[in-house]
């Protein structure tokens, strides 16, 4: 096995983050392969289970990203999403999920260039942080 | 068991580029529940969408994923291709191998890997997609215009031409509005009322209009085609179906020396009457702050004078109930008084006046019947001081933003004054001038070239009295700041033009979101200027943000274009990508225990309390129902459900943990 | 009631006779002034106009010796004074960094816990506690209240109780029966400042302000400042010479116009020491008494 | 205004030493001229404040130079006039009391502000060394520095003594020495600036 290959989940709102993405695609910026994209309507629909299940199926980071604040498509929603990820959060460290690999992030339909970056520099850390086997020997489900 | 077709597009070059998409329709053969996997060049072309279309008939898909571009490009494209072929539309997924794959990464196998498992996750989603329905809202034919100034005039002559119902609401005795009060208007110098009065009469007349004045929207409730609004219809004190308009009330009512609104306190009224002569409806109001009847219990003066016996002094206000499909926002604006002006008098000076008081001196059917005299000893001004930004653009004491239309009033104001008064001198201290719009500019230019109006370029810091005259000490930054004084018999001052003060209840009535001025929101600067971010609800002239007549009259008509639109079938549908809340058959009805945490979270106000009851009638427990006219698939509910009772259709928690187990 | 007293140079010097009529109101008026212990002077406009760093130091000396003595409101009758211990409280109070490095210039800590007040705001707070004054002698003259500029501006800092065409010192002349004239020059420049270095501006200010008070139909103008005091005063001469007019117009501090009211005596006051002789033209039909009863009310909204 | 202990070079732009040294930002005026339209001296000035100002924000070194040559920073009387009525809240007499302090750094003082000048350090001078104010002497030390001077006010002085105004001896403050070190340190550090 070379070099260690993280993989990224990625949950982004379809208005903003989403469509930013597309434009990273319509202007040829590449980036890393690492991440996989969960389209949803909106940040605000994240059920953090989610992200516990994402870590579940072998994910070494995670990515939240949506529309900047006061730009959502529904208003309010990405502030649920992070007035829930605040309590959220102090959960996952009591189960002593490492949070360093859930990053938050917003990226608008116009931020194409800063989504390439946004990846490239979770990916980096992540592969500093290296697989996260602690989470895998903790649930006891070893994957692949 | 789903039977799924995968077809897998090269976009030419674009995708087979990078990704090698044979491989990829090779390992999506193999997916469970996949039958048919298929790579092509263009599948938004004819033969592509044939190639769909075909496969979903001979192979009986359930699903279909077409792995190629965003779905923000195809995805109509690719469900109605679909649904040709008899599949209900959103079984039908797009993955996006182009932009979030094959644009963005190196020609490698982990990119082909990455389509791979785009690819899976669309499968896997797509296998737990249900058929949805366009949701059918029915639509009230009937709008609810607010404010019947010009603009609200103009969108309910418009709406009602186009052969809708309107309600048409002003909360002042008659129509008209601000426009009613102006004397001629820039920059064609034609006569207020003489173009407004037509319309008024119009509007009065319309079989379509139902004229509310002195009325006020007391709440709304319900969401786009099927609105429900309770109108106050504020007690005039008057029996309008008995009254002739004759006006013998006002000319016997003893107290006639009430500041006229109207007027702008420069004229007097009684207190049983008319705003202005052309009022519509000609049909007097009762004072109740300042009638002698009400304050000290008798005099009954217009009672016993009235012929046709249509004074009612026990007259209440009365609730109307109304079921409208939209709504337009027409209130308009306020402006600011001279009393906020700490280095210009506090408004202490009577010959400091705005540029609405200007208006009504100016107007031939003013307190002055057009002669220009200044409000304290009635004397012709000889030199006359017009201050433009008088609150705009003043961060300090005023708002920082430009009113807009001050810059062509003041300009029409100085010409005005210099056509009535030949010899007399008027000068006017500006910042800038803004005169961007048709003929605007020209206007200025002859107010100072033909009119020989002084423009004066610099703020004015003072005003105070000396000598009976008013020194404005001045500056003309042209000049290098040279300061100037000059002593002026009156002061025109081009108050700011603001929000009405109960704006910001208005908006929060209509669900509609406002700036930190309390003008109302459009839903989009540039493309959706009329419309709010509540469905059905638009808006209308100077209640959204400062603006002239003809701007004022275009949104107008555009409102009335928008709602028109609207009402141009009995029924709207809507995507189904809605919330739902479940239910289940007796005893539990629904997981739902009402916590209602999900009421507070949406922001669509689309979460109803329903009661569920036995035969009896008693209740057995309340529960969540989603409107779904309101709900617009944010979503947030579902993720806040403690007990999972709610579900996003087309973005199920079950589609969407299958999406993440694909990944494992 | 006891305060904390900061004279400041000119109350010691050309202006004394303000210093012997606050002394004197405040005997009368059982108001306890306690001086500021080896007070230095505010630095004035030389300092701000050649030393920032000095212009906030030397106040912030005065300001900590006020700390120190437990002294949390001080009087500071003279408004350039004032303002300049104002500003200093209000810069220092912006920025703990530079409050930190003034501490460090005056080898003292400022903390920033004593509060100036201005002779209006004393007179009213003494007014206030004192509830109900005996006015002696009715002070039934016309008179032009000058606030100047250093007591009402800048609003953000000294918050007077409007910046342009303030009231509150009318209102305390309306309390000893007197009958505040309604005119324009309240808070215009005298030129302060420039007094001795620039006397011709001077002239033409105060020229302005006194000509103003005139055409008003002043007896009196009133003032609560040295500075303007010294150029309405004692630069009358000049400002005659400049005006091409006699002005015969008395300019008097506010403190010393109650004295009048309150029945203290002239020398007391320190009437004697003015250039511009006091001479106060007698009036009618007394509107003084009923004029102060009908401020009671208003006397006791300020409680 | 903590941070800015060591020296900097004084030929850097205005507008931005303005900012660094008193957090106000020139940029911020619209030049709509109502500081020069309440300035009480604004007619006496070579430049009314407004221009000044704008002088400021351009940017250019013969600009900078021209403002702190200009006699208007030395008749500025500090009445905060401006500021009180300025729409973008622009604390006029803050820049002008840094203005009048950088052009003194920089030996750029409008000639005819010499006895303006004089009168202010002879103020500060007589505050050094006694700690209060002490008039008689600081008259005579401003003569002396203005001999033009020395007959104005001869016919005021002696009124103003027999009144009892001019006080023949100085008031000292105790803490003199803690006076004098104040001037030194204060004028340390704004030499540095």
């Amino acid at each position: 096995m070379s070099e260690f290959e993280p993989k990224i989940v990625a949950f982004v709102c379809n208005w903003c983050t989403y469509a930013g993405a597309d434009l990273t695609g319509t202007s040829r910026i590449k980036y890393a392969p690492n991440v996989r994209m969960i389209r949803l309507p909106c940040t605000g629909r994240i059920d953090f289970m989610l992200l516990l299940k994402a870590f579940d199926q072998g994910a070494d980071g995670i990515i939240v990203s949506g529309c900047h604040p006061g730009d959502c498509h529904y208003t309010a929603g990405n502030f649920h999403a992070r007035r829930r990820w605040i309590i959220f959060r102090s959960a996952l460290e009591f189960l002593g999920i490492d949070t360093r690999r859930v990053h938050f992030a917003w990226v608008s339909a116009a931020e194409g260039a800063k989504w390439a970056e946004f990846v490239n520099s979770v990916t980096d850390e992540i592969k500093k942080l290296g697989p996260y086997e602690t989470y895998k020997k903790a649930v006891g489900a070893g994957i692949e | 068991m789903s039977r799924i077709g995968v077809f897998i597009c090269h976009c030419g070059e674009n995708i087979a580029g990078t990704v090698d998409p044979a491989k990829v329709a090779e390992t999506a053969a193999k997916m469970p529940g996949v039958v048919y996997a298929v790579d092509y060049k263009y599948m938004c072309s004819d033969p592509g969408q044939n190639l769909i279309k075909d496969a979903i008939k001979e192979k009986k898909l359930t699903g279909v994923v077409v792995a190629a571009c965003s779905p923000r490009m195809h995805e109509p494209t690719f469900r109605a291709a679909s649904a040709e072929a008899g599949l209900n539309p959103f079984l039908c997924e797009m993955a996006n191998i182009r932009e979030h794959c094959s644009w963005v990464h190196e020609k490698t196998d982990a990119t082909t890997e990455k389509a791979i498992e785009l690819v899976r996750i669309m499968v896997e989603k797509v296998k737990r997609n249900r058929p949805l329905y366009p949701i059918k809202v029915p639509v009230t034919k009937t709008a609810l215009v607010l404010g019947a100034g010009v603009a609200g005039i103009q969108a309910a002559l418009d709406i009602a031409n186009a052969g809708h119902k309107v309600a048409l609401v002003e909360r002042e005795p008659s129509i008209g509005g601000h426009m009613a009060q102006l004397s001629e208007t820039f920059p064609t110098l034609d006569c207020s009322q003489c173009i407004l009065t037509p319309r008024m009469v119009e509007v009065a007349r319309h079989p379509n209009i139902t004229l509310y004045t002195y009325s006020e929207l007391e709440s709304v409730e319900g969401f786009i085609g099927n609105f429900k609004v309770k109108i106050r219809k504020k007690a005039r004190g008057i029996d309008e179906t008995l009254c002739t308009g004759c006006g013998i009330c006002s000319q016997k009512c003893p107290r006639k020396k009430i500041p006229s609104e109207f007027e702008a306190g420069l004229g007097l009224r009684p207190a049983i009457y008319v705003p202005f002569p052309q009022a519509v409806p000609n049909k007097p109001v009762i004072d109740r702050k300042n009638c002698t009847y009400y304050l000290k219990g008798k005099c009954r003066v217009c009672e016993k004078f009235c012929e046709k016996k249509a004074i009612r002094f026990d007259q209440k206000d009365e609730i109307i109930e109304l079921d409208v499909g939209a709504i337009v926002a027409a209130t308009g604006y306020d402006i600011k008084g001279t009393d906020f002006f700490p280095e210009y008098g506090y408004g202490k000076y009577p010959d400091v006046i705005t540029g609405l008081q200007f208006e009504r001196l100016a107007s031939a059917s003013g307190p002055t019947l057009g002669a220009i005299k200044r409000p304290s000893d009635g004397k012709e001004p000889e030199t006359i001081v017009f201050i433009a930004c008088a609150g705009s653009r003043d961060p300090a004491k005023g708002i920082p933003y430009c009113s807009k239309i001050c810059c062509m009033y003041t300009a029409k104001h100085a010409m005005l004054y210099k056509h009535k008064v030949h010899r007399g001198k008027a000068y006017v201290f500006y910042m800038d001038i803004r005169a961007g719009g048709k003929m605007y500019e020209e206007f200025v230019r002859r107010a100072i070239e033909e009119d020989g109006v002084v423009y004066i370029r610099g703020r004015v810091s003072r005003i105070y009295e000396e000598d009976g005259k008013l020194v404005v000490k001045g500056a003309d930054t042209l000049l290098g700041g040279e300061p100037i004084e000059i002593k002026a018999d009156m002061v025109v001052l081009a108050t700011a033009m603001v929000a009405n003060k109960d704006a910001e209840e208005l908006a929060q009535k209509l669900r509609v979101s406002y700036d930190p001025y309390h003008f109302l929101s459009e839903a989009h600067p540039k493309l959706r200027p009329v419309e709010t971010n509540t469905a059905g609800i638009f808006v209308a002239g100077a209640v959204q943000a400062p603006k002239d007549i003809p701007e004022a009259v275009a949104q107008a008509s555009a409102a009335a274009a928008k709602v028109a639109a609207l009402f141009s079938s009995s029924e709207l549908s809507r995507e189904p990508v809605i919330a739902v809340v479940n239910r289940l058959p007796p005893p539990e009805y629904s997981t739902c225990t009402g916590c209602f945490l999900c009421e507070k979270a949406c922001p669509y106000q689309a979460i109803e309390r329903e009661e569920i009851r036995d035969k009896k009638g008693n209740l057995i427990k309340t529960v969540a129902r989603i409107n779904p006219g309101l709900c617009q698939g944010c979503g947030t509910c579902v993720a806040l459900c403690r007990v999972k009772a709610i579900d996003l259709e087309g973005f199920t928690n079950e589609q969407v943990f299958a999406e993440v187990c694909s990944l494992g | 009631m006891k305060l904390g007293y900061y004279p400041g140079c000119s109350l010691k010097g050309s202006a004394r006779e303000f210093d012997e009529s606050i002394l004197a109101l405040a005997g009368r008026l059982d108001l306890h002034l306690e001086e500021v212990p080896d007070w230095n002077c505010c630095g004035s406009t030389a300092a701000h106009n050649l030393n920032h760093l000095l212009s906030l130091a030397l106040p912030a000396r005065v300001l900590a010796l006020a700390e120190r003595a437990n002294l949390n409101e001080i009087l500071v009758p003279c408004s350039a004074c004032y303002n300049r211990l104002a500003t200093a409280a209000y810069e220092l109070g912006q920025d703990d960094a530079l409050r930190a490095e003034v501490s460090g210039i005056i080898d003292m800590e400022y903390k920033g816990t004593a509060k100036v007040l201005n002779i209006i705001e004393a007179l009213n707070k003494v007014f206030a506690e004192a509830g109900e004054i005996k006015i002696a002698k009715p002070f039934n003259h016309k008179v032009a209240c000058y606030y100047g500029c250093l007591m009402v501006r800048p609003p953000k800092v000294v918050k007077f109780d409007r910046p342009e065409e303030p009231e509150s010192m009318d209102e305390l002349i309306k309390k000893i029966g007197g009958e505040p004239v309604t005119w324009a020059f309240k808070t215009e420049c005298c030129g302060a400042g420039l007094s001795v270095s620039r006397t011709d501006l001077v002239c033409k200010l105060s020229g302005k302000i006194i000509e103003n008070a005139v055409k008003a139909g002043a007896d009196a103008l009133v003032v609560a400042c040295p500075m303007c005091h010294a150029n309405l005063d004692m630069r009358r001469p000049d400002i005659e010479k400049f005006m091409g007019k006699k002005y015969p117009i008395p300019a008097l501090y506010i403190t010393q116009a109650i004295g009048l009211a309150l029945g203290l005596d002239e020398k007391e006051l320190g009437l004697h020491r003015h250039l511009v002789p006091v001479i106060l033209p007698e009036r009618a039909q007394p509107a003084g008494p009923e004029k102060a009863a009908q401020e009671k009310p208003a006397a006791g909204a300020e409680e | 205004m903590a941070e800015d202990h060591h020296p900097r070079p004084l030929r850097e732009m205005l507008a931005e030493r303005i900012v660094l040294l008193t957090q106000e930002s020139v940029a911020k005026c619209y030049q709509c001229g109502k500081c020069s339209a309440g300035c009480p001296l604004a007619d006496e000035m070579d430049y009314p404040p407004s221009q000044v100002l704008r002088m400021i924000q351009l940017g250019l070194p013969e600009l900078d130079e021209r403002a702190l040559k200009s006699l208007s920073i030395w008749l500025c009387l500090a009445c905060e006039t401006c500021v009180t009525r300025c729409p973008q809240e622009v604390d006029l007499p803050k820049i002008m009391d840094f203005l009048r302090q950088e052009s003194l750094r920089r030996g750029l003082a409008h000639p005819e502000a010499k006895n303006i000048i004089s009168f202010h350090k002879a103020f500060l001078d007589s505050l050094k060394y006694t700690g209060k104010l002490y008039e008689l002497g600081l008259i005579a030390d401003y003569k002396a520095r203005n001999p033009r001077s020395a007959l104005q006010d001869v016919l005021t002085a002696p009124k103003l003594f027999f009144r009892g105004k001019l006080n023949p001896i100085p008031h000292l403050v105790k803490g003199r020495k803690e006076i004098a070190k104040i001037f030194e340190r204060a004028a340390k550090k704004e030499s540095k600036k």
